[in-house]
């Protein structure tokens, strides 16, 4: 009687999978509309490249090159899980978390090192869009450590976990594209 | 189970990746005209998203539905942004 | 909020625990889809009281302009607005969505589709349980010093974003958060309608046999999932610019207000449909019902349905014609807006032509549904009105607007509401309703609305402005003040109308008949399960072998045939 | 003022409520007003009499059965279609018949006699006249609080700012309604008909005090415009 309720899915989708991708849809949304605003206000008025320009390009890039590797781990991960290798499974995902909190870190001293140099949120509408754009990203950075920490505990307690191995690296990986358009959208130009 | 078609090499993928990513930085220290070098900028950012979407996150083996999904927004979001344009840039 | 929805969607897909006998397991920490959705009815009742109070003491100060309101006192122009901003906030997000598409999609989509439960139970209750403290949230917010938001529903910048120009500190912010739980909410919420409907459909449940509610509840659902997101991206903006000195929408340092309103509207305009869509799935259900014949065009209606919603996308800028945005955007949001009468007529129409050549049973759901159609036909054609750039020009912000949303939103949590309320409610609780009751019930708020409604578009069209705390204060509008004294009257007896289902809902908790399995006789699924279904819905799952509106059909004796029932002979 | 609709007109008339129009193209959005509630008016009449008569013709009588009709098959659903691309074809009409109205509001603005700034503020419009010489910014300039005099028959042109907050410019009799955006200069036009006095309220939500923000637009008759000018000229 106490079927689960996947019990009835239609083979081939799970609803998992669905129910991620729905999410990522709306968060597509969000960061969409964040974007589309800073693109118009940007391109309407002028002397944005030169604020733009005190940030540093050095540091971003690397912490681009971070977050990309750490979408590698992750998908590794899930080959690993995929093949049943537990322990892999678990360096791969422990390398994410890893990768993730020096991403982290990175922002954080670029942060304070901003804020020092007096660009403040409310020192003009380019670090409101700046500050909000990658605080945003960077909690959600920080609720994807969050997933996968709990699933590097569950991996070592054995549980066979592979679906949701996917759907947080799913997610994880549009936190990197968020970033990947973040990226050149900020700094580069 | 999700579909098992061949795996793409991830490996390759990040290599493609980190690739792109010193591209479009080489971009935009080239002096010439800024227009152009944005352009290449986000040609290249486009193609990372693509790379990540189409092979980290399945999308190559994944259904016409999720398709859809992951379509419709960005669509939308297109949508959005050209609709801001006459009040935010033409109109300063 | 995003940590949380997705940690939980994560988690879920592991386990749907049985849930263990018990107070506590059964009425509240529950993941049975039937009492959430009861839990969401429940909350977005006892809104409703509040939000209908609210009402009243603003009718009454703009019949009788600063006089002492009976059990509340004088109002002043502060408090007025806070009743306007609280009143719109209230019943949009805290009222419509949650018995429209909280309550009812929780109840109706897994026994529509022939599912145990929702596709994750847990997630389902962490959405009502964020909405619940996204309640208390907004509570709290009449209570903090400064008293409660008071910018309007619409909340739009830069009145909204800085506190001089309110006076409202934390009341404005509390009032962002909860808006802002709200939608967490509502995303969990339809993200587990989607996915349940998407993969849990029993055998035999294709796409097109499911009944048009559920197409209704997941149109609803897509278009919230879709639009809310710019939303949220600009309330976060807006919570900056309060606290942390941002300046999205201050022009001082380069920001903009009209920001705000596109990104609001670019929500505001599908979220109406998101509660507009689930009344009318409630009507398209009961209809061929109680006329006992097929919808008229199923498909040609699922059709409409998606065109609306898509459509809904591209509308947003009619809520700004004199907004000062760029007027080359006007007429191509005016003509794709009047265009949304199409696939709306179509929907209007295929009901009226069920109707046609029916054998119609006038029970208290059946007059609710047709109320509802006749109100929502108002509704639609006001609409035009506002849909016209050149006419709005006019009637824009002024009583003519609020009239159209109180016929077009008012009456789909009213009667479309009430039509579901009174169809469903014995699949609910198990117990029947006093039919007399109801009727009066239904004759009373029909005449109440209008008394209540109509006039307002008079008053509208002589000028009086929305929000304003008293007509009296401008000369043009005195000779026009019986019509705001007819209104209040209507508005308060439109109140004292909801005691027959006060009474009606005691009685049957009290003494009701207990409910048969199927007691209007009705083919979908809902139908084939005991009156309270258990947890877990079905003994054995149906199986389906038709479409949801095969009445009357030649080939069989009864009037109806249930979706679940096989034929010897071959059925279409 | 005349021509108010009194207290016994019907309720379902609304051409009749709205206010008395004095400015040139208020006639063209009360026509445009006046279209749609005579295409609505009879869409109205049209589906609910079909709704009524349906309900009274077959409701329940004993030995008669509902007959199965889906409207699947195309001489079905004709009887659904056709109405639609009539309301289609309305619909385009109403567009069309919008759309230059729209223009000559909004885009097509002729060459104005004379240009006035409007500074709405919490809670006040703040009128200022460019003075004799027609120039803003010059020592000649007046401001008035609430007070917005214009000649009859002569193209005015209100410039729109705002100090705090989203007011909106409303001129119920002369069908004129404009939100006036901080950050942002918009402008309007009017060309007012028939001297008198009108009323001027706010019309978007501006704070506690929008209630009864209000000024006066003063409509004079030619000679009586020129003595206006000379008082204010001559008492500053």
């Amino acid at each position: 009687m106490a079927t689960r309720a996947e019990a009835q899915a239609i083979p081939g989708i799970l609803p998992g999978k669905v129910g991620v991708w729905w999410f990522l849809a709306s968060e597509v949304m969000l960061f969409g509309g964040l974007i589309a605003s800073y693109v118009v206000f940007r391109l309407g008025s002028a002397g944005w490249s030169t604020e733009s320009a005190h940030l540093s390009v050095p540091i971003a890039a690397v912490n681009t090159l971070v977050l990309l590797t750490s979408s590698l781990t992750m998908v590794q991960a899930f080959a690993a899980v995929e093949g049943g290798d537990q322990p892999r499974l678990r360096m791969h995902l422990g390398l994410t978390i890893l990768l993730g909190l020096t991403f982290l870190g990175i922002k954080a001293f670029e942060y304070t090192f901003e804020i020092r140099a007096g660009f403040t949120p409310g020192a003009g509408i380019f670090w409101s869009f700046y500050y909000t754009m990658t605080g945003l990203h960077a909690l959600h950075v920080l609720a994807g450590i969050v997933v996968n920490t709990l699933l590097f505990v569950r991996a070592g307690r054995g549980t066979r976990n592979w679906h949701q191995v996917e759907l947080a690296g799913l997610y994880w990986h549009l936190v990197d594209i968020v970033w990947i358009f973040l990226f050149p959208l900020l700094y580069l130009t | 189970m999700a579909s098992h078609g061949g795996r793409p090499n991830y490996v390759a993928v990040w290599a493609w990746l980190v690739a792109l990513v010193i591209l479009g930085l080489a971009v935009s220290f080239l002096p010439g005209a800024r227009s152009m070098a944005v352009a290449l900028i986000f040609a290249t950012a486009v193609a990372k998203a693509l790379l990540v979407a189409l092979n980290y996150m399945h999308l190559r083996s994944e259904s016409r539905l999720i398709y859809a999904i992951a379509i419709v927004p960005v669509l939308f979001v297109l949508g959005l942004t050209v609709a801001l344009f006459p009040d935010f840039v033409f109109h300063r | 909020m995003a940590d949380t929805a997705f940690a939980t969607v994560a988690e879920h897909s592991a386990h749907v625990h049985d849930v263990k006998p018990g107070f506590w397991h059964t009425y509240v920490f529950s993941t049975d889809h039937k009492t959430i959705g009861k839990q969401y009815l429940c909350i977005g009742l006892i809104w409703a009281v509040v939000g209908g109070l609210l009402a009243y003491v603003m009718r009454w100060q703009l019949a009788w302009p600063d006089t002492a309101v009976p059990g509340w006192g004088e109002v002043g122009p502060e408090v007025y607005n806070m009743m306007v901003t609280m009143h719109g906030t209230i019943m949009v997000f805290f009222v419509a969505m949650p018995i429209l598409l909280g309550a009812y999609g929780n109840f109706l989509i897994p026994l529509m589709i022939g599912a145990r439960d929702m596709a994750f139970p847990r997630l389902n209750m962490l959405s009502v349980w964020v909405f619940a403290f996204a309640s208390l949230v907004l509570f709290l917010s009449f209570f903090v010093p400064g008293g409660a938001a008071s910018a309007g529903w619409t909340g739009y910048p830069p009145l909204s974003a800085k506190v001089e120009y309110t006076g409202v500190n934390w009341g404005m912010n509390l009032w962002i958060l909860a808006l802002a739980l709200e939608f967490a909410s509502f995303l969990m919420g339809g993200v587990n309608y989607l996915t349940t409907a998407i993969t849990l459909r029993v055998p035999g449940m294709t796409f097109f046999r499911l009944p048009l509610v559920v197409w209704q509840q997941l149109t609803a659902a897509t278009l919230f999932l879709l639009s809310v997101g710019p939303l949220i991206a600009g309330a976060v903006m807006l919570l900056l610019d309060r606290t942390i000195g941002t300046h999205f929408y201050l022009p001082d340092l380069g920001g903009d207000p009209l920001l705000w309103q596109h990104l609001f509207w670019f929500f505001g305009h599908p979220e109406v449909y998101v509660i507009l869509l689930p009344a009318l799935g409630f009507v398209l259900e009961v209809l061929p019902v109680f006329s006992r014949k097929p919808i008229f065009s199923y498909r040609g209606i699922i059709y409409s349905t998606i065109a609306a919603g898509g459509l809904s996308f591209v509308v947003w800028a009619h809520h700004m014609f004199v907004s000062g945005m760029d007027p080359r955007l006007a007429m191509p949001f005016s003509i794709t807006t009047i265009l949304i009468s199409v696939p709306f007529a179509f929907i209007v129409f295929a009901m009226i032509a069920t109707l046609w050549r029916g054998s119609i049973r006038f029970d208290t759901p059946m007059l609710f549904a047709l109320g509802f159609l006749a109100m929502f036909i108002v509704g639609g054609l006001t609409g035009i009105f506002n849909g016209s750039a050149p006419a709005d020009i006019y009637i824009s912000d002024t009583y003519f607007v609020v009239a159209h949303f109180h016929y077009t939103l008012f009456s789909s949590v009213v009667f479309g509401g009430f039509a579901g309320f009174y169809f469903w409610f014995s699949k609910m609780f198990g117990r029947l309703l006093n039919e007399t009751l109801g009727k009066v019930h239904f004759w009373l708020t029909l005449v109440c609305f209008n008394l209540t409604f109509f006039p307002m578009h008079n008053i509208g069209l002589a000028g009086m402005g929305r929000r304003i705390a008293n007509p009296l204060q401008y000369e043009f509008l005195v000779p026009h003040q019986w019509v705001n004294v007819l209104v209040t009257v209507g508005a308060i007896l439109l109140l004292a109308a909801q005691i027959p289902l006060v009474l009606n809902i005691a009685w049957s908790l009290l003494a009701g008949r207990a409910a048969p399995a199927n007691p209007w006789e009705a083919n979908t699924l809902e139908w084939t399960a005991p009156s309270p279904p258990p947890h877990l819905n079905w003994e054995t799952l149906p199986v389906v072998y038709r479409g949801p509106y095969e009445y009357s059909v030649p080939e069989v004796r009864e009037e109806w045939l249930p979706q679940d029932q096989a034929l010897a002979a071959p059925s279409r | 003022m005349t021509a108010w609709p009194e207290g016994g007109v019907p309720m379902l008339n609304w051409m009749r409520w709205l206010p008395e129009n004095v400015s040139t193209y208020g006639g063209d959005i009360d026509a445009v007003i006046s279209l749609i509630y005579y295409v609505t008016l009879v869409w109205f009449f049209l589906t609910l009499g079909t709704l009524a008569a349906f309900l009274i013709l077959y409701r329940r009588r004993e030995g008669r059965r509902a007959a199965y009709v889906t409207g699947d098959r195309l001489k079905e659903s004709a009887w659904i279609l056709v109405p639609l691309l009539i309301v289609l074809g309305l619909d385009f009409w109403l567009d069309l018949r919008g759309a230059p109205v729209w223009a000559k509001v909004k885009s097509q603005v002729p060459p104005a006699a004379l240009s006035i700034q409007v500074t709405a503020k919490q809670f006040n419009w703040e009128i200022l006249y460019a003075g004799p010489d027609g120039v803003f910014g010059t020592s000649d300039d007046l401001q008035r609080e609430n007070e917005l005099h214009v000649p009859v028959n002569k193209v005015v042109r209100v410039v729109l700012k705002s100090k705090d907050v989203i007011h909106s410019f409303f001129l119920p009799n002369l069908r004129l309604k404009q939100d006036v955006v901080p950050g942002r200069t918009i402008e309007a036009w009017f060309e007012a008909t028939q001297p008198g006095q009108y009323e001027l309220p706010c019309a978007e939500l501006c704070g506690f005090g929008h209630s009864g923000m209000k000024g006066w637009l003063y409509v004079h008759p030619p000679e009586e415009y020129e003595k206006w000018v000379r008082e204010q000229w001559r008492s500053s």
